[in-house]
């Protein structure tokens, strides 16, 4: 039994739709023959037997699409002709030349191309070699100042950076994970104070209102999507940085370097010791339950232990919160190379005076440490006030 | 449940939370916060986990009756008799 | 060792190899009775006659393909194309026969033939007669590019590309031609495939090719008295390229600027950048610098000239960018 | 020269005209074949058939020796059967397989046989003619007897490369006899629509070469003038151009609707078919009988079939030699 197939018509025909049969089942065919008309992209097409015989059989009604190769009917073959008979030529057939979709090509490069903007923090810019000497020697390219252009750092300032190591005694040569950590903490504290002209500003909050909502919303959640307080600290603190963005950036290249985005780093203190602060990316975009989710994400996985440093994009502003350590103030060190900290305290039940009355409130102290080459107190202060007046709108964080 | 599978269910959330504890050495009538290093976002951590390992809610009024492992134990106890 | 210039070499080299191989004849454009556009051929017609030297009509897709026919047929071809400028008008001949023949014939044919093409800017000749498109040509697989920037090299290359059995485009800077230097006319063998360091140093890599070298080496002596040490690296052969050579010397200099007088986008360049980076990104102290021409058609005037083509004022900034400033 | 004289047509002979005649069925037949492998996905890519012009090729190739060229186009399958390639091998390299005669690198537009000095088929319209005036150049230059039989189509008379090629060698005086098929259409583009003067063979006149033109669909005819062109270029007198007028039955390739030619004009050029009409020549004259072609035809079909199953049973070339035959690399 032969085969009539839906034949390849053209270079990239995929497939082809049947118009109609010249023959029907029970036909005389001929090698040659015109039996069925075929449409393509480009044109109809009357598609040729290349077997004598009877049709026995119709598989494809007209109007139906099919790939090519798809058997359209079966010839019953009369016994293979002695001298093949001179066959009629095949219809010539278009293929459709389906135009490939222009690729859009890209754009010229405009001859100077802008820095690109960095979603993320400012990463250390360090080049290759250098990157990769000082991973040799075990130095924390964050301990060392860039000298390169935009302040990356070079082969020759990890070199100098090693020599001025040297000098010091070298550190035991087999450092535990944690003791390597408090080494680069160390380094990075101490650079802050020799380079950071700190000041300090507090107040003090009531936090009633904030903790009355809270109360209200978790009742609404599911125990998954539950909040804690210090939640709103975190919501509060990015949303005031936007009125406030001299506070949220860098000190690089001997000046200050106010960044876009707002990436607020959240200091856990790590099970077994040591400190990370990674960042939450665009916090005063997210929604309180999406700052809880990223929030509970990492600060489990840093304590767990489980938190791997590429993680660990560098913060635009940190916020560390002691309360529960039972500090009250908490006066901590900025992270070079940012250019300011807030500190929360633990919430204490005070006596508290408003309109003359005095009432028990949950009060919060909350401090900035602010570097001083950057914003003066005057800026400080009224961060602080816009922070507050944040709190008391908690519906609205 | 018996006490003794509760109380598996809650050490193995509880490890979640801190991977370093040593089950064994937890004493069920001390606070938990006064034996490990557990912040009010590790409580929220370890409170999800029980919820997940016994399918029960956990108000946070509730919250101080979770302060020893007996207690969790009872609380859970009693919860699953109502349910 | 005998003291030429640098067309005296080319046309030294071409005389050994008529006089030597019978098979071997040159055709081009005014290559004869005129003595070459160059005067790179000139009094060969009278030696070997016109058989031989045989002035080509303006033809060059003709001419350049009856070559290809040529060197099937047994003989050993050099064409001259007057300038890259015409090559243009030989571009299918050269892209659809002479590259492609050996390898669509399932390796029964090889097209041994040997192109001589003089190239580049810098004499005020404006936009159709200053193109430097060597690049082109090293992006085509199945044909040799050579660019020799030496007195040596423009005698060496011509004979070790008749021994080629494929096709062999040698790139002539036009201003190469009057350069002075020695060629030792015993000398039998000569490499092809290696670049060369040209002046070894430890800052930066000033890495070019043909008519730009002399610029770098005139980079190279100006920074080693600003205290940067620079090494130069003359490619000599775009296609195949000696990736080794460069990539041993970012290695050691940690930067390297690239001269190039095409069209910054899509030139030589950028091949050779992208090279480094896939071979010592680890070893990178600075992105891969490049010095080439600016994107403009070549334009007359010679201020304009010159601030299109590349200097050696960028190729000293350029590298002074680069290397770490001292104190 | 004008066009040739028909009247010198050589007594024809039995044995040599039914070889003719088995030539042109072979090609005939084969091209059928390569259109079914096409339509069932075997052949892929470009297909240009030759069915309708096969007394040019198979006329003018009788006059060609083992000792000269023969450069071709993309549409070469008849010339390159005329020539001796075996059916297999071209069939085997349409399959793209390793036993093909270019090793599956070139496809139906690129055969290439040096063993019988067929320098290949040539898919840029005249790109051929260069190199067929570099092979002629070479004949002369080593003193070989040889010539250069260069075929092209008219599309090829408005490309720059045919004006300056016919120069070159007209100037250099080159063995080259250049064998124009006119089959009346360049692809989609009618000759009338795309050429001043459509008389092809008098553009040699402007560079002083001789030309003539023949009708095509007359193999003997053909093979005369053939005849003329080859012995004027094998007297040293220089190159020679011969305008086979001729017409394709099948579309320009198989992507091809031929939207631009009329059914009628087809059909009347059927009726001249050159097979039909040499059959018709051979039996007025008593020279062929049903059972020649009866044997000739077997023949032809047994041919073809193994043809078929031998480029269906050949292997691929293995992707590890990609690279063997790109010329320029370092280690050769």
């Amino acid at each position: 039994m032969a085969e009539f197939v839906m034949p390849q018509l053209g270079a990239d025909m995929s497939a082809g739709k049947l118009i109609q049969w010249r023959k029907k089942v029970g036909d005389r065919v001929e090698r040659g023959d015109i039996i069925a008309d075929v449409e393509t992209d480009k044109a109809d097409i009357e598609v040729e037997v290349f077997s004598t015989g009877t049709i026995e059989k119709i598989l494809i009604q007209p109007g139906e699409k099919v790939p090519v190769g798809t058997v359209m009917a079966l010839i019953r073959e009369e016994g293979k002709p002695a001298a093949a008979e001179v066959p009629a030529v095949p219809r010539e057939v278009a293929a459709p030349t389906t135009p490939v979709a222009p690729v859009q090509a890209p754009p010229m490069p405009a001859a100077a191309v802008a820095p690109p903007r960095v979603a993320e923090a400012l990463r250390i810019h360090i080049s290759p070699v250098a990157r990769k000497l000082a991973a040799d020697l075990g130095i924390d390219p964050a301990t060392i100042t860039g000298t390169g252009p935009g302040g990356r750092i070079t082969l020759e300032d990890v070199q100098q950076a090693a020599q001025a190591q040297a000098a010091k005694p070298a550190p035991a040569p087999e450092m535990d994970r944690a003791a390597r950590m408090r080494q680069a903490i160390g380094a990075a504290m101490a650079r802050s104070k020799r380079e950071i002209p700190h000041y300090y500003l507090s107040t003090t909050i009531d936090m009633g209102r904030p903790l009355a909502w809270l109360t209200q919303e978790n009742l609404k959640r599911s125990v998954e999507d539950r909040l804690v307080y210090g939640v709103l600290l975190v919501k509060a603190v990015a949303l005031a940085l936007r009125q406030f963005p001299d506070l949220n950036g860098f000190w690089v290249g001997g000046k200050p370097t106010p960044k876009p985005d707002i990436h607020v780093g959240v200091a856990i203190s790590l099970r077994g010791g040591g400190l990370v602060a990674p960042a939450i990316h665009d916090t005063d975009r997210l929604s309180l339950g999406e700052l809880m989710k990223s929030f509970r994400d990492l600060i489990q996985r840093a304590r767990a232990g489980s938190l791997r440093s590429s993680e660990l994009s560098d913060p635009t502003i940190t916020v560390t919160s002691l309360g529960e350590q039972g500090v009250e103030a908490v006066f901590g060190v900025i992270y070079p190379p940012q250019v300011a900290l807030v500190g929360f305290g633990k919430i204490v039940e005070r006596p508290w005076a408003s309109e003359g009355q005095i009432t028990a409130r949950p009060i919060l102290t909350a401090t900035l440490s602010g570097d001083h080459r950057v914003t003066d107190g005057h800026r400080g202060g009224l961060f602080l006030a816009a922070v507050e007046r944040l709190l008391q709108e908690p519906s609205l964080l | 449940m018996t006490r003794d599978e509760i109380r598996s269910g809650i050490l193995r959330a509880l490890t979640q939370v801190a991977p370093e504890v040593d089950p064994a050495s937890i004493k069920p009538n001390l606070r938990l916060r006064d034996q490990l290093d557990i912040d009010s976002m590790d409580l929220l951590n370890f409170v999800i986990g029980v919820h997940k390992e016994f399918k029960i809610d956990i108000p946070e009024a509730d919250y101080p009756q979770l302060a020893t492992l007996d207690g969790i134990i009872d609380y859970i106890a009693k919860a699953q008799a109502q349910k | 060792m005998t003291k030429m210039t640098y067309r005296e070499a080319v046309r030294a080299a071409m005389r050994k190899a008529l006089r030597e191989d019978p098979r071997v004849f040159l055709m081009g454009e005014d290559v004869g009775r005129y003595g070459g556009a160059f005067a790179v051929s000139h009094g060969l017609l009278a030696e070997f006659g016109p058989e031989r030297i045989r002035d080509a009509p303006l033809s060059e897709s003709a001419f350049f393909g009856a070559g290809i026919g040529a060197a099937l047929g047994g003989m050993r071809p050099i064409v001259e194309i007057m300038t890259i400028n015409f090559s243009m008008l030989a571009m299918d001949q050269i892209l659809n026969n002479a590259a492609t023949l050996r390898h669509m014939s399932g390796g029964q044919l090889n097209v041994p033939l040997v192109c001589r093409v003089a190239t580049g800017g810098g004499r005020q000749m404006a936009a159709q007669h200053s193109h430097s498109l060597e690049g082109w040509y090293a992006h085509i697989p199945g044909i040799k590019v050579l660019t020799p920037a030496t007195v040596p090299d423009a005698y060496g290359m011509v004979l070790a590309a008749l021994r080629e059995p494929d096709p062999v485009f040698i790139f002539e800077h036009a201003t190469l031609y009057p350069l002075e230097g020695e060629v030792d006319e015993s000398a039998e063998t000569f490499d092809i495939t290696r670049a060369a360091v040209m002046r070894p140093g430890n800052n930066v890599s000033l890495i070019t090719y043909g008519g730009t070298l002399g610029k770098a080496m005139e980079a190279a002596v100006r920074l080693a008295s600003d205290g940067v040490d620079a090494e130069v690296i003359d490619l000599r052969t775009l296609r195949p390229l000696d990736t080794q050579t460069i990539v041993n010397s970012v290695a050691k200099t940690h930067r390297a600027v690239i001269v190039d007088e095409a069209w910054r986008t899509g030139s030589f360049s950028a091949e050779i950048s992208a090279q480094i980076v896939e071979n010592v990104f680890d070893d990178l102290d600075a992105p891969v610098a490049r010095v080439c021409s600016a994107e403009a058609p070549m334009p007359y005037a010679k201020h304009l000239e010159a601030a299109t083509l590349p200097q050696v004022d960028q190729i000293v900034a350029a590298a002074q960018e680069l290397v770490p400033r001292h104190g | 020269m004008t066009a040739s004289d028909t009247s010198a047509r050589p007594l024809v002979d039995r044995e040599h005209s039914l070889f003719l005649l088995r030539e042109m069925l072979r090609i005939r037949r084969f091209e059928e074949k390569a259109a079914e492998m096409y339509s069932l996905q075997k052949i892929h890519g470009f297909l240009h058939l030759y069915i309708g012009e096969e007394a040019t090729g198979v006329g003018a190739m009788q006059v060609f020796t083992q000792q000269d060229n023969i450069v071709a186009t993309y549409r070469e399958h008849g010339q390159a059967l005329a020539r001796g390639i075996p059916a297999r091998v071209l069939m085997a390299e349409m399959f793209g397989k390793a036993t093909g005669c270019s090793h599956g690198h070139g496809g139906s537009m690129h055969f290439f046989d040096v063993s019988r000095r067929f320098y290949g088929g040539y898919a840029i319209v005249g790109g051929g003619l260069p190199v067929a005036v570099g092979l002629a150049l070479a004949d002369k230059m080593q003193n070989r007897k040889a010539i250069t039989g260069c075929y092209f189509g008219d599309g090829a008379v408005a490309e720059g490369e045919f004006h300056e090629s016919l120069n070159l060698a007209a100037l250099w005086k080159l063995p080259v006899v250049f064998l124009c098929e006119n089959n009346l259409y360049a692809m989609g583009t009618a000759l009338e629509r795309y050429q001043a003067q459509t008389d092809i063979s008098r553009k040699a006149s402007a560079y002083g070469l001789p030309s003539s033109a023949v009708d095509g669909m007359d193999i003997l005819a053909v093979e005369a003038a053939a005849k003329q062109a080859t012995d004027y270029v094998r007297g040293g007198n220089g190159p020679y151009l011969l305008e086979s007028r001729t017409y394709r039955f099948r579309a320009h390739s198989m992507a091809d609707p031929d939207l631009y030619r009329t059914k009628e004009e087809i059909e009347s050029w059927k009726k001249r078919d050159p097979i039909v009409l040499f059959e018709r020549k051979l039996r007025e004259l008593g020279l062929l009988a049903d059972s020649d072609l009866g044997r000739i035809e077997s023949g032809i079909a047994a041919e073809i079939e193994d043809a078929v199953q031998f480029a269906e049973a050949s292997p691929e070339e293995s992707i590890e030699d990609l690279l063997k035959d790109v010329g320029g690399q370092v280690a050769r």
